[in-house]
């Protein structure tokens, strides 16, 4: 079903956890979807010095939400907003067909957080609607 | 590492004493049972003796069990049969909101080829009233199909006095019994039951091979047309092998029912103490007392199903869970939705079942084993947060 | 006494190698493949690898591999399946008259439920005429249903044409092809093929498991309601190790072809000829050339098929017959009636069908076995007393 | 499928062939319908001497014939008249439901042959139907 590198992050989850000195987060999807990504990042000098992650969902929910920080730790803002769901796949060796959402998540969870930075530094921002919007439940989100 | 196999619900291992019983008809025996020839006649008598033991089992006569390839084709070939087969007498059918996909999206089928249908919602504890049954039934009602016990959250549903309804009220009753047969004693006359679906492999009998029992006098379609078989019910060659499988799995279950349910069930509650004992946030699924021995079914709030399988799974724990990722579909199972939970809630689940072959050894392992896995994903989870904030 | 097995159309024997592949998934790898932890997937795995291997004998995807429990359910999903799907663009369907009962019976059966069948009646040697079906066609044909093989006289069917009628008319082209795989090449796109239904008992495999193939783009209904098996087309917990068993004996088939069909065509030419040489007022059924290299059907006037079955059982030989009692129907085979035989004629057939395991070295045996039964019930019967007075 | 019984006659049939100084010949059946019994009988003093069959048929057939004959065989005209279908189906330790109309043929055969002897020596006989009447076969024959 998954790949060695999804088994690989999702039992081994890296970057997993609440990130104290956080100046940025970003949260999406919906419970009821039953996936939830929440994103912390450290962003200094347009710099993501630190990330990390804490996610409700399957196992490739938090591989993905793994292999994204990992991706984007260390890059520019910018560098980190050109993050697609494709790379994140291609970075986990694929996802089953049923699983593509979870990277999609990932990637707008990466987005998220980095608006909300941001917004906090007065910056505007084009926001998207995450809310499930990319979830392959969300006919079936209210 | 170890293998811990807590999926007896989904399916369970074959009976090596059943495989040594079919051994024979997959080497020797192989003559066709339509032939009139030597070897085609024993396959015949050894089927006509696998039919013979499974109609003791359930207390009817041997020329009302129709051998097919699953409980699903039972299932399928029960509803459709009637359905067809009544339709100029009516085209309303009846079933409860917690069957198995086979009994459901047969009835959503059916929707869709111009019958009406009822499905009646089991109460808060995943068992249905049968009051309830009894005041869908219309002039034009043809059929009450409702599961015997549910293959996720174990409850046995009170099936005589449905039964006994449908009987009143000159109603085909089916039965999906797949989860109860081998394990709760079934009296087919005195359940007052028209129709009843098993499957071998959920009682340490082979894949492939089922039986449907038709009440002498009750009338369906044939769902396989062609040769004269199972006196000219279900056509096809017979599975002599996965036939004489199922019938000495179904013996072999009976003999040793009770010595087999103690034992499980003493397990399974250590389990479920255990659980109890050491993970908070969790729902207990399903009547606690009306259901199969060797079933239990907790939500673990915060977090979701697959990952926790999966991880139960790196632990040599062989587990299930309704949830969205593991059905393969894009809600929870209709199951615990049933019971009232919200999505959320209910994408957390786990279902254990065991078996014959689990050990009083293992409980601690298990418990543990899970008390860690949740602990960890909800380590993990967002959801487990915000909890934990709002709690202070 | 030794046994002589000539019954081959109507199952075979389970090849050793087969049974030995299958075991570790009767014993072993249990789990059930919808499951997501490890022996689950083991079990997926294995499936999918069958599924890649019957794709591969047939030259087609393995997602146009769909398993199912017998040749007589794939039929009936075929031919149910296309006429559910189509009944608004049209409800007429084609088939010969010589088909097998899985499908004949299903076209009768859907004759009842309203749609309109057009039987197409075989030459007199057993072969359709394409162009007999092709005047056939209507603005609301769905379906043209055509048997690859006939399983009584062994004829083979111009499929590919029947299937390039088909195609240019864009109607649905279903063949049941249960006789035809393992004993002659099949190629599914370049014959034309959208619907193909095979049984493993038929080539050295399991009894109580087969294949549907359906061509990427057909649509047909389901004919098992229920979990998502199957890419969501035949619900069921899959029968592994029958999946397994079915893709390595097709497989075997395949790659010992050209062996096993020149071992088997020259015993059965030996034994034909013995027979015409010995034995009088006889009758071959079926084209001589364009048949399946292991069948034989002969009509011996004056004497009645079951006598004449029993008798060579008395000798070891296991043959099988189309007269009526063999059939358990009122009528001789509607196969042998097909090709204008009389009643009484037909009353008196034999079809032998020859196997990997017959043997040269039996030929004599079962020539004089025939010649003496034969002669035997002529001394019996009243009709050859008739006739040879009538000869002076 | 059948008795041991039902066997041993078919495999081993009593008084089979044409009898030589036959004076009784019956035949009842339809070669269209697969069963065809004729009875030769040597009748003397009212009494049987001698009887044999031809059957073209199933192994019921044969062996009711065989059964048959054994059973009228020594017996006075009479008492073969009496014979029924259940007699020689019980001698027989039962047919499968399929062929009970073999005994029924036999019943028959027996009566044709004694009903054509009764004509010859100028006896008047009720005659009935026999042709395929008995036949489980008979919705099929014209
Ligand atoms: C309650 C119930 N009904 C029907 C089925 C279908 O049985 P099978 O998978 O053998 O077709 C199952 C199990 O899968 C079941 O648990
Ligand atoms: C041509 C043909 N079609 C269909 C079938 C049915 O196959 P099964 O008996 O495996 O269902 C058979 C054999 O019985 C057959 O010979």
């Amino acid at each position: 079903m998954y790949s060695n590198k999804v088994m690989d992050h999702f039992s081994n989850p890296r970057n997993v956890g609440e990130l104290a000195d956080a100046n940025a987060v970003g949260e999406v999807g919906n419970a009821k979807c039953g996936d939830i990504m929440k994103i912390y990042m450290k962003i200094e000098d347009n710099v993501i010095k630190n990330v990390s992650f804490k996610t409700f969902g399957c196992g490739a929910a938090i591989a993905t939400s793994s292999m994204a920080t990992e991706l984007v730790k260390g890059k520019s803002i910018e560098d980190a907003l050109s993050l697609t769901n494709k790379a994140v796949m291609e970075a986990l060796d694929g996802l089953p067909p049923v699983k593509v959402h979870c990277s999609v998540l990932a990637e707008e969870a990466i987005k998220a957080a980095i608006n909300n930075y941001k917004k906090s530094i007065g910056e505007q921002v084009t926001e998207d609607e995450y809310t499930c919007n990319s979830c392959c439940h969300n006919k079936k989100c209210e | 590492m170890k293998q811990i196999y807590l999926d007896h619900a989904a399916t369970t291992q074959l009976d090596e004493a059943v495989l040594k019983k079919m051994m024979p008809y997959m080497r020797d025996y192989y003559g066709n049972p339509s032939s009139i020839y030597t070897i085609g006649r024993e396959s015949k008598r050894a089927i006509e003796e696998a039919r013979d033991i499974v109609a003791s089992c359930f207390n009817c006569k041997n020329s009302e069990i129709y051998f097919t390839s699953c409980g699903t084709e039972s299932d399928n070939w029960a509803i459709k049969g009637v359905c067809a087969f009544n339709k100029n007498k009516g085209k309303h059918i009846i079933t409860s909101n917690i069957e198995h996909h086979a009994v459901l999206d047969t009835f959503l089928y059916m929707k869709k080829q111009g019958y009406e249908i009822t499905v009646v919602p089991v109460e808060k504890n995943g068992i249905i009233d049968p009051l309830k049954i009894e005041k869908e039934i219309r002039k034009d009602t043809i059929l009450i199909s409702v599961m015997f016990a549910n293959n996720e959250i174990g409850t046995i549903q009170p099936i005589a006095e449905i039964g006994s309804i449908a009987r009143k009220n000159n109603i085909i009753f089916h039965t999906d019994a797949v989860q109860a047969a081998g394990t709760i004693p079934i009296d087919v006359k005195e359940m007052n039951i028209d129709l009843m679906s098993i499957s071998a492999h959920k009682f340490y009998g082979p894949k492939g091979v089922g039986a449907l029992y038709i009440r002498r006098g009750i009338m369906i379609d044939n769902l396989f047309h062609g040769g004269g078989q199972e006196r000219t019910r279900r056509a096809a060659t017979e599975n002599i092998s996965g036939i004489i499988g199922l019938a000495e799995a179904l013996k072999l279950s009976l003999e040793n029912m009770d010595y087999n349910n103690n034992h499980i069930k003493k397990i399974r509650d250590a389990v479920k103490r255990g659980i109890e004992q050491k993970i908070p946030y969790i729902i207990y699924n399903g009547d606690p007392s009306q259901r199969l021995v060797n079933n239990i079914n907790f939500c673990f709030r915060f977090i979701e199903g697959e990952a926790l399988i999966l991880m139960l799974d790196f632990k040599g724990i062989s587990a299930s869970s309704g949830s969205a990722c593991t059905s393969g579909s894009l809600d929870p199972s209709h199951v615990l939705l049933a019971l009232g939970l919200p999505h959320e809630i209910a994408h957390g689940s786990l279902r254990l079942t065991f078996g014959r072959d689990s050990s009083m050894e293992d409980v601690d392992y298990i418990v543990d084993s899970i008390a860690q896995v949740v602990d960890r994903l909800r380590q993990m989870s967002p959801l487990y947060e915000t909890f934990v904030k709002e709690q202070g």
